[in-house]
């Protein structure tokens, strides 16, 4: 019956370089219940990690590469990717 | 298609938080594949790559810090390798990559492909290492002088 | 050159008579390495080949018998791989060939090599299999049936 | 003070198809000093093996990939190589 039972869950993840800059890991948003979907382009503004999510910087939404325009769906985990250095 | 590979046993996958001997990791592969019943592969390509003892900047490397996105880097790696496999043919691949502190000299990636002609085996693992290289998320930061710097990109191929 | 590459270690060459175990030949290589003291290098590229189950025809083979000319093909081997060396800058080349009777499935070529690079340890070991096939004196003949054949040129890469 | 001791000596050898067509592996010829040197190509002819030396057909010298013109000097290994296929 309360707000935050029926609130859009949105879990934000950051690594390495960008996770050091923000100072923290995982954030779990709670929305409020009929908000418009935020896209990860709006998150990233929202969370005061900059103006506009840089190039480099790349989205995946539940542990998939996505576009950072697309509506998420409640209970998604979106990460923000800094430039991949493997191998 | 990541699915069917990693099912039917054609790709295996280890990250490791840990040294690992890369020629342990293929005795293996190779007995496990054997075990399938199924005639050796004709074509057998490896790479090895191993942790550099100096950094980009040209200072000594003290170590090599791995951070990967547990979940995600292996679904990654697991659909980079169906995608490879299916293009261009393959029977069987092997990846295995260290994650967490890395010492120069340590192996940090070993990617084995098999196919049916050397040009397939050879290509395949090429484009899979590359593929790893720019698609999987791992994170490298060097530390030297007790100082730890995050490597933005790859080396040059 | 050829001398050069052999006499510093960096060219081992290896014809066997009978079956090797590559992933043996492989450990041995790198102590070796290892035992000069240096660094392991950051990039080693290593091919196997192995023995069809089919001749080229289509027909169950039931060996291949493998001829060579005793001292040239060493010689004709060390001088591709120090050609490729130069041409790659590549670190150290390992190469094993089989000769004699080789049954399906046997390791019938190793070529090894270790460089600073990805890029050169995959294109030089690429090239310098390619320059085995085609420029160092073996020659194959496939026995199905009782009846040997002799295989003229090599397989579609 | 025999002709042979001063003869030009060459030996000869053939692999894989081409010594099975053959029926030999390697013969010695010794040619009569003072005769004109022999070249590759002229011995293909003078054994017996064909009219002209096929395309395919690669020829060394002293064990290194050579001209099937050139002069072979005293004591020279000439081989005949069919197409290579190893690998």
């Amino acid at each position: 019956m309360t707000a935050s039972v029926t609130a859009t869950v949105i879990t934000v993840r950051l690594f390495a370089a960008l996770r050091e800059q923000a100072g923290w890991a995982e954030r779990r948003l709670e929305l409020p219940a009929g908000a418009p979907a935020p896209t990860p382009a709006n998150l990233w503004r929202q969370l005061g990690l900059g103006e506009t999510l840089p190039a480099q910087v790349r989205v995946a939404v539940n542990q998939v590469f996505a576009s950072a325009d697309q509506p998420l769906a409640p209970g998604a985990e979106v990460a923000f990717l800094p430039p991949i250095s493997g191998g | 298609m990541a699915d069917s590979l990693q099912e039917n046993g054609a790709l295996q996958l280890q990250l490791h938080p840990e040294p690992f001997d890369p020629l342990v990791v293929l005795a293996d592969w190779q007995r496990s594949l054997a075990a399938g019943g199924t005639e050796p592969a004709a074509a057998e390509a490896h790479f090895i790559g191993r942790v550099r003892g100096i950094t980009a900047a040209g200072a000594p490397l003290e170590a090599l810090e791995l951070e990967h996105y547990a979940g995600m880097t292996e679904a990654q790696i697991a659909r980079l390798a169906a995608d490879c496999a299916q293009r261009h043919g393959l029977r069987a691949v092997r990846v295995d990559h260290r994650v967490g502190r890395v010492l120069p000299g340590d192996t940090i990636v070993l990617v084995a492909v098999s196919a049916d002609r050397r040009g397939p085996a050879q290509r395949g693992g090429q484009e899979l290492l590359e593929a790893l290289k720019h698609e999987a998320p791992f994170w490298k930061r060097e530390w030297s002088g007790g100082v730890g710097t995050w490597v933005a990109g790859n080396t040059a191929y």
